[in-house]
């Protein structure tokens, strides 16, 4: 009988795959659950296709390859679907949102070989793809629940199962208020895209900020128009703290990031207040928060070392900063994700820590 | 504690250095505190003729002698080598290849010895009781006389640690009580029992090296060898030049480079040893062996080997004459059925799995463990594709990046994994400990480490066949061009122009193609 | 007409001039031999076999980097050494057509040897010894098991055998991923009882 | 200065010559397998891309403006480029033998690069002076540098992945390079010019 090598260890810490995904659902189940609240049947009917058709393509994927389907059971699909689900427009009918969970699982993972080759955030470079096909389903923000209960023009009651199904299945011609009265009747723009029209008017970013009824708290508890799970940054705090103390993921991307970004806008906005937006706004605004804490430190597709998850930090928020105060989008922060996707290999290469036994100058030869 | 919070409070000065990384898995020192037995002789002692790291050793004795306990029977063969020696008295019954230790399950030539009950001891050496005005060069012939290499597990020769160099002054010397490993519990009995001893042959150590200080580092989670060392200490310590340092526990501290970093912050550079930043460090096993050597006389022929594991009935750590057969003494602690069970030599971070039982305790042996299945199976599951978590560069205490390094091997891009330091990677397996994915990642660097050395001599095995073939043809040239110049002889009566090219090529080839020179037929010939 | 004049001139000159810049940078970089040859040379296993068609390893070596062979000739260096040279030379990798056996030694059975000197002649990397009407033996550390000196041989000696594995020289396999290695031992171990 | 910057990051990042203008793909795919051969030709491309933008400006503005042969000058902007890389294939093949196998065939094909022609048409199309056709040229050189490197950076890792036999190679290859142009057009209108 041949003796198969084991090579020691023969001790292991317990960590799995299955557990690392898992801790990153419950880490978005804040998000998720907020997201509910503010668009009501139709974030959930967003999250259950989302998660759903990213489950069924996996595992069509995975019959094709002729691969062993109980790589299903480790969640990665199913984290996949609600990142994909959160970054998504409340309004988003039903086949974008079929299609973006195939690109994701399709494009963004399964060619690559699967979990753990791929390049680019598989839910990210979904999103980007449909952005880029259908840009006005993309950019219109249904008014939130809590902003109606406010205010006393239309809208639609999100609560309201039937509606909602109208909406996702149909579009937003089969509304009758939108029907009567444009788009208008049940959207709004998000803080970001306000801004970033206001400018092209020529109107000063505190003017336009003022004639949004812009609020930091609003913000910051999530009560404002966005994609599903990128409203409350306090909700993705939570869900970024808790993935901190887990350990699954560590401090150096997130607070890169999100200090670069605040230190650009703390400059800018000290040195052109009329021009740019101030930090506090930035950091709350738009995906920022959602990329911070989850997409960008998706393990895969960022680096590895300390070092070089800090230079992906800067990098994402140098992006994310200039595409925001002078891009054509009014958000950049999943673009400048993917864009530093794309150095991760040659970051890893340069940013590996020094080993020890090596002078701090240059290794002996 | 992430690395940058580390640094802050070393540099606040919170906390001592400390390397990075590293893991804590379960302890498992069940045998802890079982003290050390004595076990018997066992019929049969099986000695392989290679216990430490160099080259093997050659038999002194022929089958049918008769050996008494500490005569040599294999003698040393090259500088980083030492000699064995019987266990016990006995017969020479047999030198036959026997399993041993090794992950490939592959034997080693080995001297049976068929034990007469006797025990009559070789009395050739004699004490050195005034080891403190001996001269350190004839301690250290000692101490490679009696065989001694590191117990720890390395088993590196510890004559060649024992050196004094001016150029290397050693300062310190660190006395290795960490035992990090789980299950292990020896160095631990040892220390409780034997800290005056131990304490001694520190003594000699730093007098060999000619060193000023010196520490004691035992992990916390042995406070009776702490307690224990503090008294030896405190009873003998007059000059104040001992102390013993408190650490705590964290695997891979007992790891000689990161234990030096612990306690000193010195980094031993890449490739060097750490004599050359002023510190030696010896396993207390070892300094106990050195002891022995020195003040009794006594060859090393015994050591303390923990039998443990979840499978095993009765945990223990035993006294045990080197070639003792593992089943002996796994049977002597209650097991006898080995079905469906996993034998381990050494801790379970570092150990070699086996094969079987059937191996001889070895100088190395500082442990034997059986290990159900299950306890087996969390590490050793089905590999899951790598997520790039990064733990593993997290846990190397000395900050490879593992993942990129198992790619690589894996895909057969060696060049790039030298590049990337793989051949500092210690093996300590805090990488796989820790990686959710399961991937046996020092299993890859093994195998990435054994192609690399294999390309290595298959590269060197070319340049050298390249140079005798280059020879040759250059040979076989002069040959032909020799024939040419007789043949011209012959057909021109004339005096032949001298050709100046020739004796050179003539002094060249004699040196590099010596083998077939005379075999040719071509005896150069005398030429004016 | 003019028109035309202007353009022949000015693109005469101008070729003209791009012609001698070119040809003083030729004067300038000019290269001496091919440093390809040495650099897939010392990928080679040298063991002269001849096995690739050319008289040595160098010849072929010439021929790889003069793009006259193919990568995949070399038998004794197989696909690691195939694949070296295909990544050097910038080309697809082929597969090597003959698979390598296992390394292997000559060995003279002495008390057959009539001391003809036959094989030593035919050894290309000079590994056998012995005089005229004497024994000759292989010097196993030399012998890269070309197997040239089998045929020379009259009355047919030599044998090829297998080189002893050694335990200095073991090295891990690759780790066997797509299983659970233990349970996959535990149902070999299972079939074995059966 | 500012506007020196602009011009830069304009061709670097926002029109990039590869991934938003898709000029250069051949060697873009062809020379990106290894990230040492695509540095080595980034610097190739550079020094060509850089040379030949300033000489066809001075041609086009001091001989064929002034003779009124407008029409040769697709022929007098292949000269001068084939000219320059003849000149650094020699050097190369001087300097760096292994870089000369590795580029192989790209290297003289870098002659017929639609990117560095483009860049020399675009220059005389756009009225750029001097100096900003210098720059526009050394920016495109960058832009086509800097996602050459990074691709080679992500065709290393992509080499090693398990993908379905289907894809794997150049299919896998331009779907990553599909997602970088994707990427890429985040930084539209970043740069007003």
């Amino acid at each position: 009988m041949p003796l198969i090598m084991l090579s020691s260890p023969h001790a292991h810490g317990g960590d799995s795959i299955r557990m690392t995904m898992f801790t990153v659902v419950i880490a978005l189940l804040p998000a998720s659950i907020f997201s509910v609240y503010l668009f009501g049947w139709l974030a959930v009917l967003m999250i259950v296709t989302c998660m759903g058709v990213a489950l069924i393509t996996e595992a069509i994927c995975l019959a094709l390859m002729r691969r062993p389907l109980t790589t299903l059971l480790d969640n990665s699909a199913a984290l996949t679907g609600l990142f994909l689900a959160l970054t998504l427009p409340a309004a988003t009918p039903w086949w974008m949102a079929v299609l973006g969970s195939v690109f994701a699982i399709v494009l963004g993972k399964q060619v690559y070989g699967g979990l753990g080759y791929n390049i680019f955030n598989p839910a990210l470079s979904a999103r980007v793809i449909l952005l880029i096909s259908f840009p006005l389903n993309m950019t219109t923000w249904i008014i939130p629940m809590s902003v109606q209960m406010g205010a006393t023009h239309g809208g639609m009651d999100l609560y309201d199962l039937s509606q909602c199904l109208t909406l996702f299945f149909g579009g937003f011609d089969a509304l009758p208020a939108v029907a009567q009265h444009g788009l208008d009747a049940i959207s709004m723009a998000s803080p970001l895209g306000h801004v970033k029209t206001a400018a092209t008017l020529g109107i000063s970013a505190p003017a336009a900020l003022a004639s949004y009824h812009y609020h930091l708290l609003d913000a910051f508890l999530g009560f404002e128009a966005g994609s599903l799970g990128e409203t409350s940054a306090l909700a993705l705090l939570i869900g970024g703290i808790f993935l901190l103390a887990r350990h699954s993921i560590t401090w150096h991307i997130p607070f890169s990031y999100l200090g670069t970004v605040a230190l650009l806008a703390a400059i800018s906005s000290t040195i052109a207040p009329n021009q740019f937006t101030s930090p506090m706004f930035n950091l709350f605004a738009g995906g920022l928060m959602l990329c911070a804490f989850f997409m960008a430190t998706d393990p895969v597709s960022s680096p590895v070392t300390p070092v070089g998850q800090i230079v992906f930090g800067i990098g994402c928020g140098v992006i994310t900063w200039s595409i925001r105060s002078f891009g054509g989008y009014p958000e950049g922060a999943m673009f400048s994700v993917l864009l530093m996707n794309c150095a991760v290999p040659l970051i890893d290469h340069y940013c590996r820590p020094r080993v020890y036994g090596y002078a701090k100058e240059k290794p002996e030869q | 504690m992430p690395a940058t919070l580390r640094n802050l409070a070393q540099r606040l000065g919170m906390m001592a250095h400390s390397f990075p990384g590293g893991v804590h898995p379960e302890q498992h020192k069940v045998s802890g505190a079982t003290a050390i037995e004595v076990n018997a002789l066992a019929p049969v002692h099986i000695l392989p003729m290679k216990q430490h790291i160099g080259a093997p050793c050659s038999a002194l004795v022929n089958i049918g002698d008769r050996v008494l306990r500490g005569q040599k029977i294999a003698k040393s063969e090259g500088y980083v080598s030492v000699p064995i020696h019987a266990p016990t008295s006995g017969r020479v019954v047999k030198i036959e290849e026997h399993p041993i230790a090794h992950p490939s399950g592959m034997g080693m030539p080995s001297i049976f010895i068929e034990t007469d009950g006797d025990d009559a001891v070789d009395q050739t050496l004699e004490p050195i009781s005034d080891w403190l005005n001996a001269d350190p060069a004839i301690l250290r012939e000692r101490a490679r006389m009696c065989g001694l290499a590191g117990l720890g597990g390395a088993v590196f020769p510890t004559f060649i640690k024992l050196v004094r160099d001016q150029r290397f002054p050693i300062e310190t010397v660190i006395l290795n009580g960490i035992e990090c490993e789980p299950w292990l519990t020896s160095d631990h009995r040892l220390m409780t029992e034997s800290a005056t001893e131990i304490l001694i042959g520190m003594r000699m150590i730093k007098h060999m090296v000619g060193a000023t200080a010196g520490l004691i580092a035992i992990e916390d989670n042995k406070p009776k060898a702490i307690a224990a060392m503090r008294e030896a200490v405190a009873a003998v310590n007059d000059l104040n030049d001992v102390r013993v340092v408190e650490l705590p526990t964290r695997y891979p501290q007992g790891s000689e480079k990161q234990l030096i970093y612990t306690l000193t912050g010195r980094e031993v550079p890449a490739g060097k040893l750490p004599m050359h930043v002023g510190i030696i460090c010896q396993n207390v096993g070892t300094t106990k062996a050195l002891y022995d050597a020195i003040a009794l006389g006594e060859p090393l022929t015994e050591r303390v080997v923990t039998v443990s594991g979840d499978a095993l009935p009765r945990p223990a750590n035993l006294l045990v004459r080197l070639g003792t057969p593992a089943r002996l003494l796994f049977a002597r602690q209650g097991l006898e059925d080995f079905t469906g069970l996993q034998i381990v030599h050494g801790g379970p971070m570092m150990g070699e799995r086996l094969k079987g039982p059937d191996i001889p305790v070895v100088k190395s042996t500082n442990g034997l463990l059986a290990l159900s299945a299950n306890a087996m199976a969390a590490a050793h599951t089905v590999e899951q594709p790598c997520i790039r978590c990064g733990h593993c560069s997290e846990a190397c205490p000395i900050s490879l990046t593992p993942n990129l390094l198992a790619d690589q091997c894996r895909s057969d891009q060696f060049d790039k994994a030298a590049d990337y330091q793989l051949f500092d990677c210690i093996e300590c397996g805090c990488c796989s400990y820790v990686c959710p994915s399961n991937i046996p990642l020092v299993h890859y660097f093994r195998y990435g480490k054994g192609q690399i050395a294999l390309t290595r001599r298959e590269q060197a095995f070319a340049e050298a066949s390249r140079q005798r073939s280059e020879s040759r043809d250059a040979r076989i040239e002069r040959e032909k061009a020799e024939k040419a110049a007789r043949r011209s002889r012959v057909r021109q009566t004339h005096a032949p122009k001298p050709d100046t090219s020739k004796p050179e090529t003539a002094k060249t080839d004699n040196a590099t193609a010596t083998n077939s020179s005379n075999t040719a037929n071509t005896k150069p010939e005398e030429h004016s | 007409m003019t028109g035309l004049l202007y353009a022949l001139a000015s693109l005469g000159a101008f070729a003209l001039l791009a012609g001698l810049v070119l040809a003083i940078a030729q004067k300038m970089f000019h290269v001496e031999g091919d440093p390809m040859v040495d650099k897939i040379d010392a990928m080679l296993p040298q063991t002269q076999c001849g096995q690739c068609g050319y008289p040595g390893c160098k010849p072929y070596a010439t021929a790889i980097a003069g793009g006259e062979a193919e990568v995949n000739h070399c038998v004794p260096g197989g696909e690691r050494t195939m694949l070296q040279i295909a990544d050097l030379m910038g080309v697809e990798p082929k597969a090597v057509e003959e698979e390598a056996a296992a390394p292997r030694l000559a060995f003279v059975r002495e008390d057959e040897c009539i001391g003809c000197t036959l094989c030593i002649k035919a050894c290309p990397v000079d590994a056998i010894i012995g005089a005229p009407k004497q024994y000759h033996t292989v010097i196993a550390d030399h012998c890269t098991g070309c197997e040239l000196c089998v045929e020379p041989c009259p009355v047919d000696c030599i044998d090829m055998v297998t080189k002893p594995e050694l335990l200095e020289h073991w090295s891990w396999p690759l780790p066997d991923t797509r299983r659970s290695q233990l349970a996959h031992e535990r149902r070999e171990q299972h079939a074995g009882h059966a | 200065m500012t506007e020196i910057a602009l011009t830069l990051l304009s061709a670097v990042l926002v029109n990039n010559f590869v991934l938003t203008k898709f000029l250069g793909i051949c060697p873009f795919l062809g020379t990106s397998s290894k990230v040492e051969t695509a540095v080595g030709m980034s610097f190739a491309v550079m020094f060509v891309m850089t040379l030949a933008s300033t000489a066809s400006w001075l041609v086009q503005q001091y001989v064929l403006i002034p003779l009124d042969l407008l029409y040769l000058q697709t022929i007098f902007f292949i000269l001068i480029i084939a000219s320059l890389v003849q000149f650094i294939e020699m050097m190369i093949h001087k300097t760096s033998p292994v870089l000369y196998q590795g580029l192989g065939i790209f290297l003289p094909l870098i002659t017929t690069n639609c990117a560095v022609l483009g860049v020399a048409i675009l220059n005389v199309q756009q009225d750029q002076t001097f100096l900003t056709s210098a720059l526009f040229g050394a920016g495109a050189a960058m832009g086509f540098a800097l996602v050459l490197i990074l691709f080679a950076g992500l065709r290393e890792r992509i080499e090693i992945a398990p993908a379905p036999i289907a894809f794997k190679g150049s299919p896998l290859a331009l779907i990553t390079a599909g997602m970088m142009s994707l990427a890429f057009m985040g930084f539209s209108g970043l740069v007003k010019i």
